[in-house]
């Protein structure tokens, strides 16, 4: 399955436990899966447990209007997107999952 | 193939029934664990989010995130409340 | 690689930054996929004339603006709207006032729900 | 001197009545302005707070923030709920 | 520039970092003050046998330890537990159980109170 | 008077703004106001407003502990301190209010 999640819940939430682990067993299952980061979530990209998932297969996507917003710059492994390319994400998606 | 799944987060924040089919799946997670259903009803809970707050859920009802993800799979969709 | 039902549904903190960040989520997937955003139980207040930049939150007259010019739909619950004894704001899109059934009907054949 | 003042925040987490003393003084703010308390109890809103969210709450019972800090400069102390 | 007496309330959130970072700042505040940590409502679950690493969260049992070592009190809502039916579990600081009305009683002396 | 606010919010919620209004207000009325920022308060440290109220007089602590374990790194317009350092605070300040 290709599963999307969007995570727009600060890094220190029980959403980010359940999002860390959902991605995990996930991937451990062999599915394709994507993280599209917003609003709070975008904090979350300062966590080392999303890198350790991304070097194990998640692919990091994150509202860059929301990133400058709250001045985070994000390292290279994490891509630049907007709301449009969401909607994108989406189409592709067979499950999305949204966590704020 | 499941109905869809309803991943319920809070205690006391719950869809109201008319919008659960027959079919739907619930799967309690976060605190929501704190707040078992009745028998009768088609739920079960993060096994991790139950241990984490030690509280007493049916073995049976109890899945582990593999678990949970699989059931994902197989939804037709997923709403997280 | 189809173009999907997709209901933003609005439950709750209807004076925040979580819904400016809910309908600039919808207006974008609106250009990609049948929108439809839900008000229900708190989240209605969103639609009254209140002001958000009273308490430091963007507006969000340009993201319900750009939803109507997306063809998407803005729905708020009838007996969410009766409880509370709230008036909705003349917005530049036309909101519906559905019943929970209603609602709960949109739910269910949607493809995609995103819960706020 | 005015005794505890209380900055509530949330319509649906109020301090216990017994918490409250005869002479404590009630601050709505945030979402709490949803909820205006009764006539004979001894509370005001924060006016920016009640505008914000297009409430109807009493003129007389509105407080701008150096209102609200004169009160928090009068109290012996300040709990926010 | 005295010693106040200062409450620290755990009030709901019992299983989230939120209650890690209340008895962070007790243990703190008992250095220079006299300290009364106490749970009432759904904060009494933190004092039951829980196991935050399961959910990401730090332990809380030094910050408890701590507390003892820095004579603060540690104060549970004796309600609260019988409400939820929970059983406390065997920390290494005494944990009193009071009824509310003690409890209003320590808020009412307290000089400072942190609600978390 | 001497104002503490101790803040552990995040800063696009309803906290941020009651803090920064009432701190504006007390500074008009001439208040010493001193903040202390902790758990999720420490990404306040990266919005404009809280440097703008710092060159009004607002003085602004942080826990280093948390601002590290966030990657935050605060401009030197900010103190770093401790839960020490709060009790400290705490020991001159007239009024303490907590948000969280």
């Amino acid at each position: 399955m290709n599963l999307l999640i969007v995570m727009a819940s600060n890094p220190y939430s029980h959403d980010f436990n359940t999002v860390v682990k959902l991605i995990s067993a996930a991937l451990n299952r062999n599915h394709k899966v994507k993280i599209f980061f917003m609003a709070n979530g975008e904090y979350c990209l300062l966590r080392e447990e999303i890198k350790n998932l991304h070097e194990k297969g998640l692919e990091v996507y994150y509202c860059a209007h929301n990133a400058e917003q709250r001045k985070i710059k994000p390292e290279s492994w994490a891509e630049s997107s907007s709301m449009y390319g969401l909607a994108k994400l989406m189409t592709e998606a067979d499950k999305v999952l949204i966590f704020d | 193939m499941v109905n869809t799944v309803w991943l319920i987060k809070r205690p006391a924040d719950f869809p109201e029934f008319e919008m659960l089919e027959e079919e739907d799946y619930i799967i309690l997670i976060q605190d929501a664990v704190l707040r078992p259903l009745p028998e009768n009803k088609k739920w079960v809970a993060c096994k991790e989010d139950v241990e984490a707050r030690n509280i007493k859920v049916p073995e049976d009802r109890c899945l582990s995130y593999e678990e949970i993800i699989d059931i994902i799979e197989k939804a037709s969709k997923v709403v997280v409340w | 690689m189809a173009k999907k039902k997709v209901v933003v549904l609005i439950k709750s903190n209807p004076f925040s930054w979580k819904v400016f960040e809910a309908l600039r989520l919808a207006v974008g997937a609106s250009m990609e996929h049948k929108m439809q955003v839900i008000f229900i139980k708190d989240g209605v207040y969103s639609l009254t004339d209140w002001k958000p930049q009273l308490i430091g939150i963007e507006p969000i007259d340009k993201s319900i603006e750009a939803l109507g010019m997306m063809e998407a739909e803005i729905i708020a619950e009838e007996e969410a709207i009766r409880e509370r004894g709230v008036k909705l704001k003349n917005w530049p899109t036309e909101v519906k006032v559905l019943s929970k059934d209603d609602i709960s009907e949109l739910i269910k054949e949607a493809e995609v729900v995103l819960t706020w």
